[in-house]
């Protein structure tokens, strides 16, 4: 890496969640970002990348399920494969679930609507990218919206993610509480949030790119934006 | 071929009308004349009865850069920066199949800005419905929202606002208006006319199938459901997202001389309209446009209402370079044009020629009318009937009917609708939904800020339209106003009933008056709209609904103002209005019908109160501000206190005692809250300015205290927060 | 399965499909997605719902007859799309 | 239909179906709202998906195949969905 960081936010088709991750990683985090077209086929000079929330192909079929095959991701699975930090956002989450970057997937919200409010999420792991520096049990608030965004994966391998420390973050009460009332979606264990075993890879429901700014509702956001700086940002080769 | 006799009358025009199309053309149109004659003559895109009317408007201002006549209006923000904007209905094909319906209507106004070349930042919509106990309604209703979120999220536009309505008019008539706002900069303003003879015409976006076949006519007779043929339109947002980023990366090239979408009407208006507002001609062959469906006819291309297709004018040096971006974002586009000089609209059908028409016929001859405008008796006489005296002055008594008003569909919150909508996307939203009178969306790249809300009192425009409509403007304003914006420019969307009969022209053109009026008194001109009559079955007619929005600016976004206020802030009535039971929402719910005189509307008074509220924000002054409106002044402190969190101690004679004290609606009255050290100023200030203050109490508890009685705020929130939840499922307990 | 008992059970298939001619957005994105995979002389591809279920009747014409107003009520909705209805008698799965 | 042409055409239905003791909301939904209409003895709703198209192969058992590896590849998700494949020849509709 040569001098500051760069970000690569990866635009599928129908992604809309891409100009914010591009405004909140330049303007709030401060670092450069650049848009990765998902038909590229390198991520060189990219240090860190973000899969933006939207609509990719339309989330026709399953979400993510199409955009997976998009020529990016071969050089993508790669990048993580060596150790680069990877931030999936809403429909990013669900295309690094479909890829197998992440395990489970994102089913249809228990109430069949689409959500959009704001959330509070409890930090289960500081000890992924996204998270470093970010004490267990602190409490952030940021907006979800979505439509599928309800966490499943079945018995053993909650289990397993349980005991890898794989889980990242659960929806809980603006106090911490893990509860029913909080988990909206209806996630197994009230998951928003898991890591690959590494560590490097992570998916989020909620949005941190649109909390990044008071002005806009809160800051949180820039937490986890800002960790991926504190050190994992030592990209591979 | 010839027409079979009484044909013209299947696209919906009169004998008179297909007499004059002949003697016009000196022959007898062919069937894709007649097709596209039916189509640009319809009340949507003709204008036939409304455009005689739209004299009375105001459509300019120093700060006007587009007016109406455009795809939307546009007014200057400031900073090389305009806004742009425009709302429109798609009532008749939300009856039929709601969740399409609602998306395409959705997709359709979004069209409408990004064809003028701006960024779409915003979506608002205006909804009205029957009751929810009728099973109907409750799947219009949930389709609708469904519909309008499904297209808008996946599209990635805030949803901001708009207002959900029930009365049983609606029944069976839902209206269904959506707004959209973008942001350009002045030099990138894009208006559709073609120009130059010799550029080429491409249609880019979705292939051509049957859908919608005749939706333009059908909104021009009684029966929707009975008068459609062809296929309901599906939407595909995620087709019309890549041609929003494709069509403004476009028209950063010099390639493009115009730009049209296809609504209503499809390939028949965005040709006509774009040769006729240029001057020129234009010829195509139906053979080029690319198709969904095998065997299409010449008049099922013309006509056919497929989504998220654009009509581009397009140099001829620049087709490849155009076709190449297009390809990029994976939309089709083909050539099936081009230019011509002799202004006649030419459509070919490969060799032969099947359309030959002087442009002008299609737009300019379409014949206008002023029928007969009569009051109905019915709302003399709703007028006239006095309303109830108090009766009740125990405090006690008095809040048994605010909890039945909070609960009530109309009242209660609108969480359940707003949070299927995305209003988090785009980072903008400053004043979300819900948590103010108008929503708030800063402007990158600079200090600015818009201020925007969808409004109409369909109840008072029913009482006396012209006032209505007055009154719809002034909440539209006052909810601008009261967030921090100054007002710039209405657009309006005009919902009525048959305007053959002499009642519903009436209401008409009644409220195309009261626009105008309010419109000139408030100076913010009307820029753009949409009208949609003929919204009746079984000669019940919607309730007259000319919606207004209104866009403001902030010139510092960070000064702006909210429901919300702090624990010890000191609560105070600003204005003069009057508040009554005529026309309220409370006689609706505990009588089950509202009557009488709708509130009074001094307009002076208004637009000084306004401009007083929106000072004082825009000097720091205040950061919490509401106005009354419906269920009246209890609805309103409840409201902000559910929403801050916070409830409040008011002196029982401040409120004072009595329905209309608690209930009644009046225009004019804002209610705001300050530190209590900040009062004093706010009290001399409003004094200077010749604005009546009142305090009222203080902010503070967790209860709502009237003099010595009290309601705890958790009760009544729940019962606000879970209102239109057990509207809609019978199932859900109020404890729930 | 037993014909004689007068309830019996039936596992049913509804099976939605947007009408012929009704624009197909999701079914368009499919065919995309198996072309990008090299699948070649892929054509017509319709995406729809299925719904199963297990219903009570004593006959398969009545089980059909009930799914089939099922349909026409809540599953389908007729604006845009078709059903077909498969019945089967039920057997339980271990 | 030709059988000796070495590539025919097949029409094809994948039905895909939530996998046992994955969360499905949509087929809840369903059951509740056929609960609300009246239909008593329903159970086991489940709700899925069902793409129909039509691949050129030369033999049903080759059709079959193909279309077996799509679902694996993209139509279904084996983490939360089964899928089932129908095939049959295609005749042209009128
Ligand atoms: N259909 C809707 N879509 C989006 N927001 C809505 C809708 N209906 C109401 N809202 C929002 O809910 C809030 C309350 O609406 P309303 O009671 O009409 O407010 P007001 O009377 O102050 O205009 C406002 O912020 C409004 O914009
Ligand atoms: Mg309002």
């Amino acid at each position: 890496m040569s001098g500051r960081p760069v970000v690569g936010v990866i635009t599928f088709p129908g992604s809309n969640g891409d100009y914010d991750a591009l405004h909140a990683m330049r303007e709030d985090v401060g670092v450069e970002a650049r848009f990765v077209d998902y038909r590229e086929t390198s991520l060189s000079g990219i240090d860190a990348v973000v899969l933006p929330g939207g609509f990719s192909y339309g989330d026709h079929l399953r979400c993510g399920a199409i955009a997976r095959f998009a020529p990016v991701m071969a050089p993508l699975a790669e990048f993580a494969g060596a150790g680069g930090p990877v931030l999936g956002i809403c429909n990013g989450f669900q295309v690094l679930t479909e890829a197998h970057l992440l395990p489970g997937a994102l089913l249809r919200n228990g109430t069949m609507r689409f959500h959009c409010h704001w959330s509070h999420i409890r930090i289960e792991s500081d000890r992924t990218a996204w998270t470093g520096g970010i004490a267990e049990a602190t409490v952030l608030r940021l907006p979800v919206a979505h439509g599928e965004g309800s966490y499943f994966a079945d018995p053993e391998t909650i289990a397993m993610l349980e005991a890898q420390g794989q889980i990242v973050a659960r929806y809980c009460t603006p106090d911490g509480t893990v509860d029913e009332s909080s988990n909206r979606n209806g996630s197994v264990g009230s998951i928003a949030a898991v890591s690959n075993a590494a560590g490097n890879v992570v998916g989020i429901m909620p949005h941190p790119e649109r909390a990044a700014n008071e002005l806009v509702g809160g800051a949180d956001g820039l937490r986890l934006l800002r960790a991926v700086l504190g050190g994992a940002v030592a990209a591979p080769a | 071929m010839a027409i079979p006799d009484g044909a013209w009358r299947e696209v919906a025009l009169s004998d008179d009308e297909w007499t004059r199309i002949s003697e016009l053309l000196g022959r007898e149109p062919t069937p894709v004349e007649l097709g596209m004659f039916g189509s640009m003559w319809s009340e949507h895109c003709g204008y036939k009865h409304s455009r005689p009317l739209f004299r009375f408007f105001r459509t300019s201002a120093p700060w006007v850069i587009q007016g109406p006549g455009e795809n939307a209006g546009a007014v200057d923000i400031g900073d090389g920066l305009a806004a742009v904007f425009k709302v429109e209905s798609h009532n008749h094909p939300s009856a039929v199949e709601p969740y399409e319906g609602a998306a395409t209507g959705v997709g359709g106004i979004v069209r409408d800005i990004f064809t003028m070349g701006a960024r779409p930042i915003a979506v608002l919509d205006g909804l009205r419905f029957g009751h929810l106990d009728v099973p109907r309604n409750r799947y219009l209703f949930s389709n609708v929202v469904a519909g309008i979120g499904g297209y808008g999220n996946c599209l990635g536009i805030p949803n901001v606002g708009g207002e959900v309505f029930f009365d049983p008019a609606f029944n069976g008539n839902p209206l269904v208006n959506a707004m959209c706002v973008g942001i350009v900069p002045h030099d990138k303003l894009t208006r559709a006319r073609a120009e130059g003879p010799g550029n080429v015409l491409m249609v880019a976006g979705a292939d051509t199938g049957r859908d919608g076949l005749g939706g333009a006519t059908f909104s021009s007779v009684d029966d929707p459901e009975a008068s459609h043929r062809g296929v309901i339109q599906v939407g595909n947002p995620f087709l019309e997202r890549q041609l929003i980023e494709a069509c403004l990366e476009l028209l950063e090239t010099d390639d493009i001389v115009a730009m049209q979408d296809m609504g209503a009407a499809g390939l028949t208006s965005s040709l006509v309209e774009c040769t006729s507002r240029g001057g020129v001609g234009a010829e195509i062959d139906v053979q080029k446009v690319p198709r969904r469906e095998e065997g299409m006819t010449a008049y099922e291309v013309m006509l056919s209402e497929s989504q998220e297709r654009m009509l581009l004018v397009v140099r001829p040096e620049g087709v490849e370079r155009v076709t190449g971006i297009l390809e990029r974002w994976s939309l089709h586009a083909a050539v099936v044009g081009q230019v011509t000089d002799d202004g006649l609209v030419r459509v070919r059908d490969g060799d032969e020629v099947v359309v030959e028409v002087p442009a002008g016929l299609f737009t300019d001859e379409c014949p206008t009318y002023e029928p007969e405008a009569k009051e109905g008796e019915r709302p003399i006489a709703a007028r006239a009937r006095a309303v109830p005296a108090d009766s009740i002055s125990d405090p006690e008594d008095l809040f048994g009917r605010l909890d039945q008003l909070l609960g009530s569909p109309n009242i209660a919150s609108r969480r359940p609708v707003i949070e299927q909508y995305d209003h988090t996307i785009l980072t903008n939203t400053v004043v979300a939904p819900g948590q103010g009178d108008a929503a708030v969306l800063r402007i990158k790249g600079t200090t600015r800020g818009l201020a925007i809300s969808l409004d109409c009192n369909s109840r008072y425009c029913s009482l006396d339209p012209r006032l209505g409509a007055r009154h719809a403007v002034a909440e539209a304003a006052r909810n601008v106003s009261c967030v921090g914006g100054t007002p710039l420019a209405l657009t309006n969307c005009l919902n009525f009933g048959n305007p053959r009969r002499p009642a519903g022209y009436y209401q008409l053109s009644q409220a195309v008056q009261g626009i105008a009026d309010a419109s000139a008194a408030f100076t913010i001109p009307v820029v753009s709209g949409n009208v949609s009559l003929y919204n009746e079955t079984d000669q019940s007619a919607v309730l007259p609904t000319p919606t207004i929005g209104v866009v403001g600016v902030l010139d510092d976004v960070t000064r702006h103002a909210s429901m919300n206020w702090q624990t010890d802030d000191v609560l105070l009535l600003l204005g003069a209005g009057e508040p009554t039971l005529g026309g309220s929402e409370y006689l609706a719910v505990i009588e089950g019908e509202s009557w009488g005189q709708p509130p009074a509307l001094d307009m002076d008074a208004e637009v000084a109160l306004t401009r007083f509220v929106r000072q004082q924000i825009a000097a720091g002054e205040l950061r919490t501000a509401h106005d009354v409106g419906l269920g009246g002044l209890l609805v309103a402190l409840t409201e902000m206190a559910i929403l801050s969190g916070v409830g409040f101690l008011a002196d029982a004679g401040s409120i004072g005692a009595g329905e209309t004290a608690w209930f009644g609606e009046s225009a004019s009255r804002i209610l705001v809250a300050v530190p209590a050290n900040a009062s004093a100023g706010l009290l001399t200030a409003a004094e200077a300015a010749g604005i009546r203050a009142r305090p009222l109490g203080m902010a503070g508890g967790d209860a709502i205290t009237i003099g010595d009685a009290a309601r705890s705020l958790s009760d009544l929130a729940r019962t606000w927060e879970t209102g239109l939840e057990r509207a809609l499922d019978t199932t859900v307990s109020a404890t729930a | 399965m037993s014909e004689e008992t007068s309830e019996s059970r039936w596992r049913v298939a509804v099976t939605v499909l947007p009408k012929a001619g009704v624009n197909d957005p999701a079914g368009e994105s499919i065919r995309h997605g198996l072309e990008q995979l090299g699948y070649d002389g892929v054509d017509t591809v319709r995406a729809g719902k299925v719904i199963t279920l297990v219903v009570q009747a004593e006959s398969e014409d009545l089980a059909r007859a009930t799914v089939e107003r099922m349909g026409e009520q809540l599953l389908a909705n007729p604006v845009i799309e078709t059903f077909s209805v498969d019945v089967e008698p039920f057997q339980a799965r271990t």
